[in-house]
């Protein structure tokens, strides 16, 4: 369509919509109102544009029409971040039904028991898929979860007096939020590289690196490659044995559900990204929720408020003293745990299990097929290895033949096939030119079969047409911008007031 | 109950012949297999979970009656604020967000130009409502906000002092906390500031006593946690500016439209919350934190989230959309040498808060000000006129107001619990963490209150006292 | 109130500077010169109307509340049918159509093929369901089908009389009167043959007495409007095609994925509505009528209505869609000259049925139908043990039953106000349109009932008799 | 995308949704429950594909962006069929609350008190904006009101022993659907020819048709044309003189809204067209609304039911003696009757003026500016009168300059640049090459200028570069398809059997 910006847009005196307006007799009480504002009074109108409704929403509907979200394309290009399909069920319970929308966080506990009980039964369901004793809802993110299991292990240190503890061991293959969000509380991360051959971190170095400074562990299993570590309970004993706590990076658990939990494996922290293995939608990036679990031992130190239940009544519980305290306004996302809520309840658990075992079987088809039939592709590691949810994947023979064309190259072009850019992988890269597709539970036989056509496609245009791909995308619905990853100051326009001052001197 | 035939509406790969065809060309016979990487001892051996409700229909209903049970907007009337509050969101703000891309879009780069431009269009009617520059990603609450402000001023000015209103939410304070969290000592320390127990304002006194050449950020709330416009904020920010402090101005961004932007007063960073801003109540749910800089190198590279930036294509006139610009700075690209992480925030909310914000345009804000301070006046008047009751302090608000129930003898408690009786819920109750306030309650008028709901708020009250 | 200064959201030139540069350009000064080709003495002097709410919320809040005081699905249980019944409309569905292209599209040919597309997937969907072969744009409701469909027969015999079921649903025989208007004579002589009074089903004895050589059609409900599956449809079809008469075969298509199909057991034209597939019920608008005959050249062209029909394109394999096929058919190209008008119909709810349809799959349908069967007859037999109650027809039943309170002293009016108290809506009261069948009702249970919502029916009829 | 056709997608065994079943005990009691339905049981399934939720979803988003509707486009192009904004507060309303989709129309009167209160006040509303003494909501399109109009007629003569009255007299350029909505009752319909300067039927001519056979009149005004028959009442006078009644067919009445009644017109009977005049969308095609109103005479044969209200109740009177009965199922299409409410609420007297005055300021710019900038284009018919809503304008000099390049080239370029085929006129056509387009109420100055825009680089390409016009549309979603008008019974196929059977063999 080409739409303009909105900050473009617009007529001097329209209107979108009309606001409720004080009665006449409120008015004739109370004045204009804002005369009391004195100095602080707005001075200068803000320079909103001004549309009329029609416009407005047209504007809207279309830039909508201009995404590839899971709706309306396959999302198997994101691995790590499973992008599922979000039952519509889900959806409109979720937004359009006002005994959510409309409830207010600090009503009365007795006028929102529906909400409290959704929030305890589904803690106690997360509990039994995790193997944790107690699950909060209240991290909205999964760096959120990971900050405040950081958190958790440093009060729970604090506590025991073990104030020397300041050293954070993860690997390279484990999400880079587990070293960020560690680093900003002070500890020293250690990050563990990954075994040439496996891919895995080596239990020695492992061990090598633990010492009674080490704190905590943060682990993501199986790690973004897609393998699983099997030796992970010798990893979590032997952290363990320095008194060091263990916290499992479950964000994309996919793979796990009803087959391997946090417990067994030995660790006493861990997370759920519930917009990803449990089907809320990504929105853009959030809201989301990093649901949070611990064993009893952890449980004082969860952040305020928890929902219990008497038998009878539920119960928000802020009087928690040992907790971290807040960390999320009033009860988080709790739509999000709605949703996830939801969709165990359909699935049960045979069919959490076979949500696992789809996605697995999905993936280690895929990534056959890919090997099979698209160009250019190798796969480091392991080879022999089943993989679990995903696959990292690498188009470095693509690179090679066509002397530089390789996933920035496949990914511009796919673009034109209608489905959304690969992602590559976390930095720093282990694998070179990399891309990592997850197939998940959503997708079936040929959804994949399309996908894999469309990257065979694309690898065969990169090597037999490599000034056409060069140019591409082609049908999207905008050109590149010429300042992608704004490499400098001048160049980096958040804003519309920025822009005008960068690009329309 | 386990039933393998089952094939799930979600998991089409469950039906039978497609399923056995895949583990054919993998080469398992038993769907276990496929997880010969992980250790027998450590798989799980049962799941304990309630029965399935397999057809959407059962779990449908099911989820509904719970949610059915509760309190909510269109059962009650609601004079209860403290961060979240009851205000209008528009139909198409609904109709946008509940568009399926949308809400299923994730992070395509030109897969999804369209949400990327929605992002910016909010970035950019955000900066002209508080008169601020950059912007990136939001945070996930105003809590939140507040603590990324804070410690972009630590960075910027090297110091650790930081100056806050001790009225602040008191909710955001553990969350300012957290946020500044550190094993070792705080990433800041936090002063209080009192406020003048007449007016509501901060404590200039206090204020110019504390403030010294250790401190890295003045933070102020305008309107305050309870209801009060800062009128003296142009001062408090040359204060700041003169001991080389940063000033961090907490707004709430529905009174923009009749109180002054902080840009414009001298606001080095600016933060809230754009809950009002078309978000619906949720729960909760409905909040997401700004943090809003000036067009400055330093403070551009300080904000920790991915952001959303326009640049012309090479199509002459044509602009494109990125969301990794300045990409180096994130806990993506450098892992733990970021200054702080990243990762998935509220976007779907910057896109409500942006339509929100095109339907209101300039007189729309202003309306909707003027709207709110006329109704919260005309309910606060009424409500003094009661006996006993007393609107404590008397600085100019905005929205909110506290009303001391002291001279009745009935707790606000007491009251509240009255007022839930006729379907109306009361003020947020300040008397524990405010004990210098008496029994008093913030009360919360917006513009989707009538007078005929106040005159029954303080009709159902007097009945109360 | 008139205030000119009102700029309307939804009017935008009513923008005063825009107002004026467009009057300038027309070369008018005051408004009403635009209407200047209208005499003086026709224009309207004053229009009194209420008081205008402008603002979106105040007209929200003011309708939702009117609406909140109905009581609907989520507030009681519903076992009435007639006609509208409860059923559940997947999410999926709501979602689709929903969507404000589809809404709000209209009449492009090449600007709408996604439209066209869906609705070609209804009708090839329905197909197969009703094994029937042509259909155009849908009819209004059930009523209009039934009408079309007789007209037709009509046409094609070139006869006038044709025999229905006098246990029709009664709105239905009206409609269908209105529908066979004429100013001399109705267009086709309806005569009604009874049913069997223990079986509910056809009388054939009756009908054999009235099929001629002058019969246009027989026509039958299956299930009819008393609940009864037809099982002697193939033999009434018989009996009408050796009388050289169409058969007209009434279906609700939610029974078809477990009664035969009419197009199977000998339907020329088939008919009904549509409203058991996804539409809610929408105080009875989530209605529409489909008329089907077979991939014959002379019943096609008997379709009164627009059609859509695919063709392919000059792209090897791509498929397109145009809803002007045989265009010279209707009242459109040739007014008068048509066999009947046509307009708009219920576009947007054949797109709900065809989502509906995609969804169930064969066996949804299957799965449904049998869904229904089993609740209904648990019902039926749980309300038969109750003292004084009778089920009242013994042939097979589908969806709805009639239920005769006679033996307990009670009228169904009383039973039905006893249960609305308990905030249940019992069965369709039959006592004055079908005398015959005493104090009975027509209970209607799907498969949205639980075993738990059926008997707390029954148990409050039991406390109620 | 180009989709496929869904009875080509999906995947033995897949399942779109479950159904909630019988429980065990249910079961347990009354078997299987489908043996007895003895030989009339289905035998084969019914060949309905088999797809998995998210691929029905994604299918059918994708088929939905597919579309041009008033909501991502202009819906400039359909004159007299107003494509307004609908405004997505009465969507919202209409389709998501409980108290309206979930409500049987049998409920008890008690039960639904405020679906009747609406049901009363927008009579009342649209009494006063018509100067009707009644009006009913049960007729489901305009044609159906037009259609019920002719019974009320034919009702009221036969009352009144006129069995000879059996003629109706209409004009060309009024809709077809009142010449064919008549028709078929058995009246013979007399249509006017348009006078060749002034495009109005003459006052003379219409006398002369009049007789004591004459039943009714039918009349748009403003015709099609957008020309207001400034004799209006002399017409309706005449027609009153022989005994006949009169019908005023005002499916368009957007430039009358407080400007000028039926009743002062003389009219006996009316319809304004909800899904036009008063915001509800076409939805492809319905459901709509066709209200229609009458004058107190005619009232007693009014369809049934009606509301009524007796100052404290609102009830459903179903007993209607002299009605011409039930036309359509239970209360017609209720949530239509909403929309209109909300809107006419929302704008009050002065809006709904607003939207007439508008709608035709609208008009009247467009066109002059199209007569201005569009190469090729004439105005027949009296060019000095100001046009109302609509304008009938004709590509007759682009036809002849390009030699053959008309309306229906215009048509299938102009989708290229977003907008929806212009309608041309109601058959038979009086104007050649017609087109019509109506700029209505929702439109502000920068859309119509677009508009006028895009028609004008049309025809410019039309007289420039003809052969590449010819080719078009090049963006649609598809090609055109080979047969269009499906030009005989073996090129049409109105479902996948038919079509497998013409065009797979």
């Amino acid at each position: 369509w080409n739409e303009p910006v909105i900050m473009e847009m617009g007529t001097p005196g329209e209107r979108g919509i009309l606001v409720p307006q004080a009665e006449a007799a409120v008015k004739s009480e109370v004045g204009d109102g804002v005369s009391v504002l004195g100095k602080v009074r707005r001075k200068s109108r803000p320079a909103l544009p001004e549309v009329n409704q029609a416009l407005v929403n047209r504007h809207y509907i279309r830039l909508s029409q201009e995404n590839m979200g899971a709706d309306n394309t396959l999302g198997i290009s994101q691995g790590t971040c499973t992008l599922k399909y979000s039952p519509k069920v889900q959806e409109h319970v979720v937004s359009r039904h006002p005994g959510l929308a409309g409830v207010h966080p600090l009503q009365s506990e007795e006028s929102m028991q529906g909400i409290l009980k959704i929030y305890y039964e589904t803690e106690q369901i997360m509990k039994e898929i995790g193997g944790m004793d107690r699950v909060s809802f209240l991290p909205a993110s999964g760096g959120h979860a990971i900050y405040s299991n950081a958190q958790i292990i440093s009060a729970y240190h604090k506590a025991n007096g073990n104030s020397h503890k300041n050293e954070i061991i993860t690997t390279l293959h484990s999400h880079p939020v587990d070293a960020a969000a560690t680093s900003i509380l002070g500890y020293r991360v250690i990050t563990l590289m990954p075994d040439e051959k496996t891919g895995l971190p080596s239990l020695e170095e492992f061990k090598a690196a633990l010492s009674d400074k080490t704190a905590g562990i943060f682990i993501t299993n199986p790690e973004d490659t897609g393998i699983y570590n099997d030796q992970i309970d010798e990893f979590t004993k032997a952290a363990h044995d320095v008194g060091a706590l263990c916290a499992y990076d479950q964000a994309n658990a996919n793979a796990l559900l009803g087959i391997a939990r946090a417990r067994e494996a030995g660790f006493d922290l861990m997370h759920f990204n519930l917009h990803k293995t449990f089907s809320s939608p990504h929105g853009g990036g959030g809201p989301g929720c990093g649901a949070l679990g611990c064993i009893e031992e952890l449980a004082p130190y969860l952040p305020k408020p928890t929902v219990e239940f008497d038998g009878s009544k539920y119960r928000v519980d802020y009087d928690r003293e040992q907790s971290i305290g807040h960390i999320k306004a009033f009860l988080g996302n709790f739509p999000v745990v709605v949703r996830a809520y939801m969709w165990c309840r359909t699935l049960g658990a045979e069919g959490l299990k076979q949500a696992a075992v789809i996605s697995v079987l999905n993936n280690q088809y895929m990534t056959d097929e890919i090997l099979e039939k698209v160009p250019g592709v190798s796969l480091h590691y392991s080879p022999e290895v089943r993989r679990m949810e995903q696959t990292r994947l690498s188009f470095d023979k693509l690179f090679e033949k066509t002397g530089g064309l390789g996933i920035d190259a496949v990914n511009a072009r796919l673009v034109d096939y209608g489905i959304s850019e690969l992602w590559q992988s976390h930095h720093p890269y282990t694998v070179p030119e990399p891309f990592t597709p997850e197939p998940c539970d959503s997708y079936n036989k040929e959804d994949i079969d399309y996908y894999v056509e469309a990257l065979k496609t694309v690898a065969n245009e990169c090597l037999e047409n490599p000034e056409m791909v060069a140019q591409a995308p082609y049908k999207a619905s905008r050109h590149v911008p010429n300042h992608v990853m704004g490499e400098s100051f001048e160049v980096v326009a958040s804003t519309w007031r920025q822009y005008v001052r960068r690009f329309k001197k | 109950m386990t039933d393998n035939r089952v094939v799930y509406p979600y998991i089409p790969n469950t039906a039978p012949e497609t399923k056995a065809a895949l583990m054919k060309k993998v080469n398992v016979t038993d769907e276990m297999e496929l997880f010969n990487s992980i250790p027998e001892h450590l798989l799980q051996k049962e799941m304990n979970l309630p029965e399935a409700m397999l057809d959407e229909y059962t779990v449908r209903r099911h989820t509904e009656e719970l949610l059915a049970g509760n309190a909510n907007l269109s059962t009650h009337k609601y004079f209860l604020g403290a961060g979240c509050a009851p205000h209008y969101v528009p139909a198409v703000v609904d109709e946008i967000i509940g568009r399926g891309e949308l809400s299923t879009a994730y992070a395509g780069l030109m897969a999804d130009q369209g949400k990327s431009q929605i992002q910016f269009e909010y970035q950019s009617m955000m900066a002209e409502l508080l008169d601020m520059d950059c912007i990136a990603m939001p945070q996930y609450d105003g809590g939140a906000s507040a603590g990324h402000a804070i410690r972009i001023a630590c960075r910027i000015t090297g110091r650790r002092k930081v100056l806050m209103p001790k009225s602040m939410n008191p909710q955001n304070k553990e969350i300012v906390n957290n946020y500044l969290g550190g094993i070792d000592q705080q990433y800041a320390q936090i002063e209080y500031i009192g406020y003048d127990s007449d007016t509501g304002l901060l404590d200039l006194d206090e204020l110019k006593q504390k403030l010294d050449d250790q401190t890295a950020a003045v933070f102020i709330e305008n309107p305050t946690f309870l209801g009060i416009v800062e009128t003296q904020a142009e001062e408090i920010g040359q204060l700041a500016k003169t001991a080389g402090a940063e000033f961090i101005v907490y707004a709430d961004p529905i009174s923009l439209g009749v109180v002054e932007a902080p840009g414009s007063y001298g606001a080095t960073i600016a933060c809230g919350d754009i809950h009002s801003l078309g978000l619906h109540m949720l729960a909760g749910c409905g909040v997401a934190g700004y943090v809003m800089v000036k067009d400055k190198k330093e403070y551009l590279y300080e904000l920790k989230d991915q952001m959303v930036a326009a640049s012309p294509t090479s199509v002459e006139g044509e602009i494109g959309f990125s969301w990794v610009a300045a990409f180096e700075r994130t806990s993506y690209a450098v892992r733990e040498e970021a200054s702080e992480f990243t990762g998935t925030n509220a976007a779907l909310w910057t896109m409500a808060a942006g339509v929100y914000l095109a339907l209101m345009g300039p007189q729309g804000m202003e309306d909707v000000g003027e709207s709110i301070m006329q109704k919260s006046q005309y309910a606060a008047r009424k409500l003094a006129e009661l006996p006993g009751v007393e609107i404590k302090l008397s600085g100019p608000f905005f929205k909110e107001f506290v009303v001391d129930f002291s001279g009745t003898g009935r707790s606000v408690s007491e009251i509240n619990k009255s007022l839930m009786n006729q379907k109306i819920f009361g003020g947020y109750d300040l008397s524990s963490t405010f004990p210098e306030l008496g029994q008093s309650a913030l009360y919360c008028v917006t513009e989707i209150h009538t007078q005929k709901d106040i005159d029954e708020l303080v009709e159902t009250i007097k009945a109360a006292i």
